[in-house]
């Protein structure tokens, strides 16, 4: 084992830790707050929204996130030469850029991911207690953030702590668009120095050191909140 | 119970379809992705191009048969050192840096590197005319180290990016104003519909980066291959194999000084 | 636009045929890694709850870490340390070292770790085996393997179907990072389609519609499956 | 142990001991079966009498004692934290085809129909050919009055239909003695009529039978004799007769009075 290579690298696996992070929090919560939305609708929607949703999530399951990382990025770039004054347009720093597709690509992973389990989570919680707020005159939309949603994610919430994890060892992926957070710069560790195992051990430790820390904070804070009721 | 029978089956099965004794087939490594003119694919799955031309007459001079390999271009000198491939047949410059680690034969050709951007950007190969710009290289070759070594203080970032072809579909993208690589896996581009809007604007020198030209990769302890690698190289040279060959992709001395 | 879609046909210069063998390449590859994880996943679990405390440790410790670590690191890790790893013990033993092809380092290094996943599935299955079930085999005088082989197993499959069926639609999409490293398969093929012909958005579209095709024809079967191994369940 | 057929003996077990961490649950029991005997086992709850019940063939390891199955004494490994293990693994599986056990929660096993159930140990312990097998399997459910519901899967049956298809499994082995673990416990009331009769049958037929129940006017019908256990200990044994009506014990009068 050979580590003598860490020093000189160190500056650039720790920017390279704080993209992961970045990305990880961005895409959980966008992805999240999509959700919401896709699942509900699949629940109370009408019959062609609901529909759509589905097969939403349907695609974004059944594809791999690799290819679908690479449509967002590639694909997507082989059409903005055609569009005319794009270059010139206040948005192209942004368009040029890779990490906001991968942002794109993560959140609709996560949405549609998290939006199947949303879905199973809005239809779990009893009908009578949202008659309940119905009945007190509540409106549809406080019914949702003030009832239906709380119930829905406290009986999912080991199940999205899951979700995260899955998000965080998902972010490699982005090394394959030239994003490089963790393992891109440790990819760029081993294309320097040679070394094979070293660079990789040290990341995956840390990958399951965060994996770690994730589920120590769901746990944390599965207990703050209050049972769900025994079905 | 039946079906775990079958499912032990299978995983038998499936592990002696490509366990074999290893043979004495010389397994020669390429780059996964495309490098055209020097390898590529056809629609029907042929591999061609000038190394895989070439390769296969040099293994024909060797008196050995050889099988192509494809390895994911940065993880190709780890292959070679695990055995997982028994030479680097891949464009690979021979550098002081790559032969720490591995040896090479003499070398089969040598090109000079360029850098290409759009025919209307001041671009000029040196590091004050990339300033703010973004310069696109492939992982682990010696352009990324070129521009490393002369880029990275004055360009906005130097990406890389893991296949040739990647950076230059996000050069006609838009998504980086330069990319250094070589000349001649250039002239493909540069030739097709994507790139009427690009040219090489600067030959680039440097030998401590890009070495005395391209040479097959090889474990250091295969000394024996080694020999025979470069008495089947003068072969070719010497016979006319090469040249014939040379003439079907380039109207130059690809072989160089 | 349907000058384009030639590209996929069959014939040149449609490139049809590669992403068709890359197909073939991933159904080989998912297939063998998905057996190969099951046979782990069913040892696993069997060792996880009744094996000695140093192998459930040590099993503990496989699924823990292969289900925190990065598929894609995993996969580079495997790929280069464990056919390594297999070499180097074969010559210190004295044989020699054996040519690992390209499609059983991708069965070894997914099936492995499916394994983890898999042993996770059989186990919770196996613990919701009501114990009564193999208790009334041993009653009889079923010896301990028989009342798994004839009872236990049988008797799990309709517990761990679904997480099975879930982990079928993961190992075909996990092939897809074996174009990482440069494995023929399909998401290679398509990749190296895309390059050559600079078509990307057509060709990783048509890839995700293969994939697609996959994950759908596969749930299908897994529900006729499961509808079979359910039969001696009565509905809810 | 009286006997009072005074033929061979199907089950004897001799100061049995049975230790659940501190917790004795056992402490010396004893119980000798001759063919024909029906000995029913009767006690409170946590009396220790499905224990016993279960260490006769070894479900649960005893921690002391002997046990003899058709005159054969069970080999036994010195005790290692505080059970005795079986030193031959063949012989446990051997002896165990001669005790055909009822349990409790039926324990059919749910992948296979009624009639799979009840085949299976013959083909797959015993080594009966399949059709050797289905012939006398099918007779068997005959008997228990479930011929028609052979191919049906358990989980489509009624608590009293399962419970008559894992008697049937049980005498599908032809064992020296029949194990009845509280059969009827978990029926609901309604069902418990059409199981007692079944269990009747056999023990008129002359099958040796241990039961342990709660039904103590079926124990006194059937029983040739009766062992009251309390706490861990046998604290009547004799006749229904002088079980249930002349008892010298005060907590078998008890416990006799309360579930009546």
């Amino acid at each position: 084992m050979d580590w003598s290579w860490l020093p000189e690298y160190s500056d650039k696996l720790i920017s390279g830790f704080w993209l992961t992070i970045q990305l990880l929090v961005i895409c959980s919560t966008l992805g999240f707050l999509l959700s919401v939305p896709i699942g509900l609708v699949q629940v109370t929607g009408p019959r062609w929204l609901a529909a759509i949703a589905r097969g939403f999530c349907t695609t974004i399951r059944g594809t791999p996130l690799l290819i679908q990382l690479w449509l967002i990025y590639y694909g997507v770039g082989e059409l903005f030469p055609s569009i005319e004054g794009i270059r010139e347009s206040f948005l192209w720093p942004v368009l040029r850029a890779a990490f906001p597709y991968a942002i794109v690509a993560f959140t609709l992973s996560v949405a549609g991911y998290v939006g199947e389990v949303m879905r199973g989570a809005f239809a779990g919680v009893p009908k009578g207690e949202l008659e309940a707020a119905r009945s007190m005159g509540m409106s549809p939309f406080k019914i949702l953030y003030r009832i239906w949603l709380p119930r829905a994610v406290q009986n999912v919430f080991p199940t999205l702590a899951g979700e995260v994890v899955l998000t965080l060892k998902a972010t490699p992926l982005a090394a394959t668009i030239t994003i490089y957070e963790l393992f891109g710069r440790s990819t760029e560790v081993r294309q320097d120095t040679f070394l094979v195992y070293e660079p990789l051990l040290l990341v995956a430790g840390i990958y399951v050191l965060l994996t770690g820390i994730i589920v120590v904070i769901f746990g944390w804070l599965e207990n703050r909140i209050p049972k769900p009721s025994v079905a | 119970m039946k079906s775990l029978k079958a499912l032990l089956a299978v995983t038998v099965f499936a592990a002696g379809l490509g366990v074999s004794a290893a043979s004495a087939e010389i397994k020669l490594g390429l780059d996964s992705a495309p490098y055209p003119p020097f390898a590529d694919q056809d629609a029907n799955g042929n591999r061609t191009g000038f190394e895989i031309e070439l390769g296969n007459a040099i293994c024909e001079a060797m008196g050995e048969t050889c099988v192509w390999t494809p390895i994911a271009w940065d993880g190709i000198i780890p292959a070679l050192n695990a055995k997982k491939i028994d030479a680097i047949f891949a464009s690979m410059s021979i550098t002081e840096k790559r032969m720490k680690v591995i040896d090479f034969s003499d070398k089969y050709y040598n090109t000079p590197a360029a850098m290409v951007a759009a025919k209307s950007a001041s671009i000029d190969g040196s590091p004050d005319s990339v300033k703010g710009k973004i310069v696109a290289v492939q992982v682990s070759t010696t352009h990324a180290d070129y521009a490393k070594k002369y880029f990275s203080d004055t360009a906005d970032e130097v990406k890389t990016y893991q296949a040739f072809d990647e950076h230059n579909n996000d050069l006609v993208a838009g998504r980086v104003d330069a990319v250094v690589g070589d000349s001649l896996a250039f002239a493909d581009f540069l030739s097709g519909d994507a790139g009427k809007n690009f040219e090489i604007k600067a030959y680039l020198n440097d030998e401590a980066v890009f070495g005395k030209g391209v040479g097959v990769g090889l474990r250091k302890s295969d000394g024996e291959l080694r020999a025979k690698f470069n008495a089947a190289i003068a072969k070719v040279l010497e016979d006319g194999t090469y040249d014939e060959i040379a003439k079907k992709y380039f109207d130059f001395d690809i072989y160089g000084k | 636009m349907f000058e384009s879609l030639q590209l996929l046909w069959i014939e040149p210069p449609g490139r049809g045929l590669s992403l068709l063998s890359g197909l073939l390449s991933t159904m080989q590859i998912a297939i063998g890694a998905y057996a190969l994880g099951l046979t782990i996943g069913l040892l696993g679990a069997l060792g996880k709850i009744h094996g000695p405390a140093p192998l459930r440790w040590l099993l503990t410790t496989y699924t823990t870490l292969i289900r925190a670590v990065p598929e894609l690191v995993l996969i580079l890790l495997l790929y280069y340390a464990g056919t390594a790893a297999l070499n180097n013990g074969l010559e210190s033993l004295g044989f020699d070292p054996i040519d690992i092809s390209g499609l059983v380092a991708g069965i070894i290094v997914l099936g492995f770790v499916q394994g983890a996943y898999s042993t996770e599935v059989i186990r919770a299955a196996m613990l919701a085996v009501p114990r009564g079930q193999t208790e009334a085999a041993l009653a009889y005088g079923m010896s301990r393997s028989q009342s798994i082989y004839r009872i236990l197993i049988p008797a799990m499959i309709p517990f761990a179907l679904p997480g099975l069926a879930n982990l079928w639609l993961i190992v075909t999409k996990d092939t897809a990072l074996l174009a990482v490293v440069g494995f023929f398969e399909l998401a290679s093929a398509t990749k190296t389609a895309a390059g050559s012909t600079r078509n990307y958005l057509l060709f990783y579209a048509a890839a995700a519609v293969i994939y697609l095709c996959v994950t759908l024809i596969s749930n299908a079967v897994f529900r006729r499956v499961e509808a079979r191994y359910r039969r001696g369940q009565a509905m809810a | 142990m009286s006997s009072t057929s005074g033929a061979n003996s199907a089950v004897r077990v001799t100061d049995l001991h049975k230790n659940f961490g501190s917790l004795e649950v056992l402490k010396g029991v004893s119980l000798d079966a001759h063919d024909g005997d029906v000995i029913s086992i009767i006690g409170a709850s946590g009396s220790g009498k499905s224990t016993f019940l279960r260490c006769i063939n070894l479900l649960e390891l005893p921690s002391a004692g002997n046990i003899e199955i058709a005159g054969e004494a069970i080999k036994f490994t010195p005790p290692r934290n505080g059970e005795m293990h079986p030193a031959d693994k063949k012989q446990i599986q051997r002896l165990r085809t001669n005790l055909g056990m009822v349990f409790q929660n039926f324990n059919l096993w749910g992948h296979m129909t009624v009639l799979q159930n009840v085949m299976e140990a013959p083909v797959h312990v015993l080594g009966q050919s399949k059709a050797e097998a289905r012939e006398k399997c099918e007779a068997m459910l005959q008997r228990v009055g479930l011929y028609e519901k052979r191919d049906q899967y358990p989980a489509f049956l009624s608590g009293g239909q399962q419970q008559r298809a894992a008697i049937a499994r049980a005498l599908a082995l032809e064992p020296q003695a029949m194990l009845f673990d509280e059969p009827t416990s978990a029926l609901d009331p309604e069902l418990v009529g059409e199981v007692l009769k079944v269990i009747q049958g056999i023990a008129e037929e002359g099958r040796t039978m241990i039961l342990v129940t709660h039904e103590m006017a079926f124990a006194r019908d059937v029983s040739s004799n009766v062992i009251f256990l309390h706490q861990g200990l046998v604290e009547e044994e004799g006749t229904p007769d002088k079980v249930f009506n002349n008892t010298t014990s005060e907590r078998c009068r008890a416990f006799v009075k309360s579930v009546h």
